[in-house]
């Protein structure tokens, strides 16, 4: 039975199926949500999926010099990743399926993995304009990087804990985190955004300077595959960081006395609100910026994020020294 | 009119016979016939006692046998335009590039253009025409009609 | 099932890749034009992609030039299957003005196949999301039906479809 | 003053405010009066002069000798036509017009000829 | 570090002008920008002499779709003075309203683009937004919303009603608020003037040296504006400013962009507002007497010149035409010089021939002829670009 369950929870909810349509929804939602901005009307609300299944469907080309081996296998590493990665967070109640001590550190870790597959996919694709891409990626990489873990370390610190659902589970029992560190909030939010590769960020893949960037030579189901998995690495960051800042599941109601499908409800509500406004906040973010270069780039995470998030971690550590929590 | 007129005489004085022909058609415009080899000397002269440094194109017209150039400079608004004549058969003319940094590509259009050879460019390349383009075809010759020339092929990359 | 399936995301999921042949800019810009607020392609589903190996349409603009029908043709090589082509404006039709000129071969279809012709010099945005449509009608007899009803009618006012943008026959003042 | 995010309340106001969007095909654009659409030719009022071949920039409008006819009367090739009007403008006796429409997309070039 | 070699272009679907720009870099740094254009090379400048004057009109308007109308004024003009025609007033009035119009639709194009390069889509899509004013008030009158086709030997051939005046003066009005919010924008949003200030620098001595024109000239201190120095259509009688900035930079370019934006509203009001009674027309003959002419205007871009000899038929014996952008390029590869890969797009679109993207790039090391690096050229590249950084 357990096994059963174990599969269900892996492959429907909220494992695979969930997920994909969760993240196809995510994207519609960005770009409905960008087209707004702009004063347009933007795809319809299937419009993610039917580019799914188009890309999919596409006559599969392979460039002659590139390696095609390494072109199949990239995408699907991406994408196994962030799906892992969705699994240690929780979602609806208060113990994740594979909660164990120290998972904060392996989602972390599973989030880096698709930028670096998305280097080697721009390399390998042997196309002069993906190998810029890449070489943008990787310098990237470093400079929201280092932020992004500093300040994430903060609630750890506070919640003595590097389980994810440990943090949660002190946000309902206290306050939520966003209160006493919103500067960490807004970094984390920031440097999501370069995770993303998307305005202000989106230098990899600049499309008026190196037309696609790292996927130009991709086609048909491999850059589906890739394009899929930036969706769910969106998901992923969204509910890592409203885990982390806003509560995860906590809604205000005490659920304790609750049937376990009330509580399902209320955790699952609160879940999609906040990936949801974190998704508003990104958004909006993409439609107000220009473009960085990347030497601006690597400058404003090290002179501004960077100094911000050891700021935040200073504070944290002093909070936590004075023995206030 | 002013500026028009004491060009004029002052050409007229310190060129003499090297320049003939200076026609004012409307207020800022002035046409002067330049003898070819005294060209840059006017050029020159035009640029240091007038500070004209601004050429706005050559322009190559196909007269019978000879091919006519036209050095349009301007200055606020003021258009002078030297003409020189060079033969048809074997038209050449030297690079004002070195006074006029601005005319290089202008020439390399009159050499692609009309098949004038500019002696002494610093660049000297196919500007406009198609690589494939065959030699000694000047398409704005008056003697060559449009008909049709042979396309290219598509070469692996 | 599978078929309907993939045809339905093909109609819903056009993307096209812009490629200048030696145009004036008139056509260009309207095709960018037809991308921004008061048109807004995107709500057909398309995005116009930098390159053409994400590209499914085409849109080839101005009368193809001796310089860069080689390239032009190693673009159309790069598309994937399937492909379409669709000749925005009088030039790319046939050479339009250009025609006879030394330099130009004429048409696009010198050079590759083309689907779908859009008169105009230039189009106005209207008429190249109709000749996007045009093209989709060949795909979904539901797009045929109204792409029927348009050119029989020309300009009317009574047209009435529903459901072919998720937004339905949402009507504005 | 300089400070990041300028646009901000701009583009949170667009957010509630209603597209800009006019949503073709559902909704029609408005065409002005004197829009130069797709050519008209009028074979009763025609006098077969030729005006109209003759000032024709692109060669659209060529003058056809048909079976029936005495004089060639003009043919136009929409594929190829600029919509000047120049046609409409010479013509004497008005047998040409420019109308509105705009809609004449195709998949066969040859049905863009007008007779 | 050896110097590699990248091709931009040329078939880019968002160029306008396709062309080849070859760049020598050292990382990301231009060392030498070569040139090739021609892609776009239809034979225009034959194709002229084989066709009458009134066929020629659309031609022009041909030769580029966005400066359209200034390219048939252009050569109508020509025409007109070889015949020693005089223009009713009327017909200038409106001729010069048009290429204000015109103007305005460019400029507003370029600020759009130029925001895109720099990936600012919303700026983007706003002002293609209120650009589709200027286009419905072009179409309201000329019918037509890029090739206006309202110039003729003799004045324009579409009047302008009283209904469309009150439309023209609200229209200008809209697009004044709305350009007001455009620079308080662009000069407060630091992402876009990070991208713009400092790029692309053309010191004065150098515009003026490599013959510079247009808003790229005056971007950089040049004072010169043809409508000033060489009053043409209706410019002579209609008070504006010619504008200039001292910036030297893309900046410099987007400032004097935009006020001449705001210059526009006022000409075209003030045309309007002044516009004579009469009729717009003159018939004129069709052949033209033997003579040459040199007609001068200022393009959205920058002074435009047509030289036309005419040998008494009604086909032109030779029409020689110089568009700004040619002029402007000895001058881009100039600001192109020490600059970075990624500021190509932004310097290229502040001429305003505008490459909106790239294609096919293609690194080749000159020294091994490779078509790409190892991970060892790679790991070098990556801390040369460093060095070179600082």
């Amino acid at each position: 039975m357990s096994i059963l369950l174990e599969v269900l929870y892996l492959l429907v909810f909220p494992g695979f199926l969930f997920l994909i349509a969760y993240a196809l929804f995510i994207e519609y939602v960005d770009r409905k949500l960008y087209a707004r901005f702009q004063h347009r009307v933007g795809p319809p609300i299937l419009q993610p999926f039917a580019d799914i299944i188009k890309l999919l469907s596409k006559e599969d080309l392979v460039p002659k010099k590139a390696d095609r081996k390494m072109v199949s296998a990239i995408p699907l590493f991406a994408f196994a990743a962030v799906i892992t990665a969705f699994l240690y967070i929780p979602i609806w109640f208060n113990q994740s399926f594979f909660s164990f001590q120290g998972d904060l550190i392996v989602v972390l870790y599973l989030l880096s993995i698709p930028t670096l597959a998305l280097f080697l996919a721009g390399w390998h694709s042997s196309n002069p304009f993906s190998q810029v891409g890449a070489m943008r990626a990787i310098t990237q990489l470093f400079a929201y990087e280092v932020p992004f873990f500093l300040v994430l370390l903060g609630p750890a610190i506070i919640a003595d804990s590097w389980s994810i659902i440990d943090i949660v589970n002190f946000q309902s029992s206290n306050f939520w985190l966003i209160l006493m560190m919103p500067l960490g909030f807004i970094v984390a939010v920031i440097a999501l955004q370069g995770k993303l590769e998307r305005i202000p960020f989106d230098i990899p893949d600049a499309e008026t300077e190196i037309v696609g960037g790292l996927l130009v030579e991709y086609v048909g189901r491999r850059l589906a595959l890739f394009r899929m998995a930036i969706d769910i690495e969106m998901v992923v960051g969204a509910a890592l960081i409203s885990a982390l800042f806003l509560g995860g599941f906590d809604a205000f109601i005490s659920v304790a006395g609750l049937s376990p499908l009330a509580q399902f409800g209320i955790g699952f509500a609160a879940f999609l609100v906040k990936t949801l406004f974190i998704v508003f906040l990104l958004a909006s973010i993409r439609a107000l910026f220009a473009r960085l270069r990347i030497d601006q780039m690597v400058t404003f995470c090290f002179k501004w994020l960077a100094p911000l998030s050891i700021i935040q971690l200073l504070l944290i550590t002093g909070v936590k020294y004075m023995g206030w929590f | 009119m002013e500026v028009e007129k004491e060009i004029k005489e002052d050409l007229l004085k310190t060129f003499k016979e090297y320049v003939s022909n200076i026609k004012i058609s409307r207020a800022r415009r002035v046409f002067i016939d330049v003898k070819k080899e005294k060209l840059k000397d006017v050029l020159l002269h035009l640029r240091d006692k007038y500070g004209i440094t601004h050429i706005s194109t050559i322009t190559a017209v196909d007269v019978n046998e000879n091919i006519e150039l036209l050095y349009h400079l301007l200055k606020d608004g003021v258009c002078i335009s030297l003409r020189i004549h060079t033969p048809k058969n074997a038209p050449d003319v030297d690079t004002v590039t070195d006074i006029l940094p601005g005319a290089v590509l202008y020439e390399l259009e009159i050499q692609d253009m009309m098949g004038v050879v500019v002696k002494d460019h610093p660049d000297p390349k196919r500007l406009i025409l198609p690589d494939d383009w065959p030699d000694g075809i000047y398409p704005l010759r008056k003697d060559w009609k449009v008909d049709w020339v042979e396309g290219g092929e598509i070469k692996e990359e | 099932m599978l078929d309907k399936l993939i045809n339905w995301s093909r109609v819903k999921s056009p993307w096209i890749c812009h490629l200048n042949t030696g145009g004036c800019n008139g056509c260009d810009i309207e095709v960018v034009a037809s991308l921004t607020p008061r048109f807004d392609l995107e709500r057909f589903g398309i995005l116009i992609k930098g390159t053409p190996r994400h590209a499914d349409v085409l849109v080839a603009t101005g009368a193809m030039t001796r310089q860069i029908w080689t390239r032009a043709r190693r673009i159309y090589d790069q598309t994937p299957e399937p492909k379409f082509v669709l000749a925005v404006g009088s030039c790319a039709c046939s050479g339009g003005v250009f025609r006879g000129c030394y330099n130009v071969l004429g048409g696009i279809d010198t050079v590759m196949p083309v689907n779908v012709y859009v008169p105009g010099c230039p189009p106005r945005p209207d008429a190249i999301i109709f000749g996007v449509l045009k093209l989709l009608s060949s795909l979904d007899p539901k797009i045929a039906k109204l792409v029927e009803e348009l050119e029989r009618k020309g300009y009317g006012k009574d047209i009435e479809v529903k459901g072919l943008t998720d937004h339905g026959s949402r009507k504005r003042d | 003053m300089k400070y990041p995010g300028a646009m901000l309340s701009e583009i949170w106001r667009h957010l509630i405010k209603k597209p800009a969007t006019v949503l073709y095909p559902l909704e029609r654009p408005q065409i002005p009066e004197n829009f130069r659409g797709k050519i008209e030719y009028y074979d009763d009022k025609c006098i077969r002069c030729g005006l109209c071949a003759r000032d024709c920039p692109s060669g659209a409008c060529t003058m056809k000798k048909f079976e029936e006819d005495k004089k060639p009367r003009p043919v136009f090739d929409l594929g190829m036509c600029l919509f000047c009007g120049q046609c409409a403008e010479v013509c004497p006796k008005d047998a040409i017009s420019l109308t509105k429409k705009f809609e004449f997309s195709t998949f066969d070039k040859s049905s863009l000829i007008v007779e | 570090m050896a110097e590699i070699t990248i091709p931009i272009g040329p078939q880019h679907p968002a160029l306008k002008e396709p062309i080849n720009i070859t760049l020598k870099v050292e990382g990301e740094v231009i060392v030498e920008p070569i040139l090739r254009i021609g892609y776009n090379h239809r034979g225009i400048e034959k194709a002229m002499e084989a066709r009458s004057y009134i066929q020629n009109i659309y031609l022009a308007e041909r030769v580029c779709g966005i400066c359209s109308h200034v390219h048939s004024s252009t050569l109508v003009q020509g025409a007109e003075e070889l015949l020693e025609l005089e223009i009713p007033r009327r017909g200038l009035y409106i001729r010069t309203i048009f290429l204000e119009l015109e103007r305005i639709h460019s400029h507003l194009l370029w600020l759009g683009v130029a925001a895109h390069e720099v990936g600012f889509d919303t700026l983007f899509m706003y002002t293609w937004r209120d650009r589709e004013i200027v286009m419905d008030l072009l179409e309201l009158i000329s019918g037509n919303r890029v090739n206006y086709a309202m110039n003729t030997v003799g004045g324009t051939r579409r009047d302008i009603n009283d209904e469309q005046k009150k439309k023209l003066l609200k229209g200008m009005d809209a697009l004044e608020e709305r350009t007001k919010y455009y620079v308080k924008i662009a000069t407060t949003e630091p992402t876009f003037l990070k991208r713009v200030e400092g790029v692309g620098i053309l010191k004065k001595e150098v515009a003026k040296k490599l013959c510079a024109v247009g808003p790229t000239a005056r971007g950089s201190g040049l004072r010169m504006d043809i409508r000033k120095d060489d009053p043409y259509a209706a410019y002579d009688e209609i008070p504006f400013e010619a504008i200039t900035s001292d910036l030297c930079d893309v900046m410099g370019r987007t400032v004097v962009r935009v006020k001449e934006l705001l210059e526009a509203y006022k000409i075209i009001k003030y045309a309007v507002n002044n516009l004579p009674a009469g009729e717009i027309r003159k018939k004129a003959r069709r052949k033209i007497p033997e003579n040459e002419i040199l007609s001068y205007t200022e393009a959205p871009r920058g002074e435009l010149l047509y030289y036309i000899k005419s040998n008494g038929t009604e086909k032109p014996e030779r029409v020689k035409i110089r568009t700004p952008t040619l002029a402007n390029i000895p001058s881009t590869i100039e600001m192109l010089k020490g600059g970075y890969i990624a500021d190509i797009p932004i310097v290229f679109a502040a001429m305003d021939p505008c490459i909106a993207c790239m294609d096919r790039v293609i690194l080749v090391d000159k020294k091994n002829n490779e078509r790409s690096m190892n991970w060892e050229a790679l790991r070098r590249y990556g801390i040369k670009w460093y060095e070179v950084k600082r």
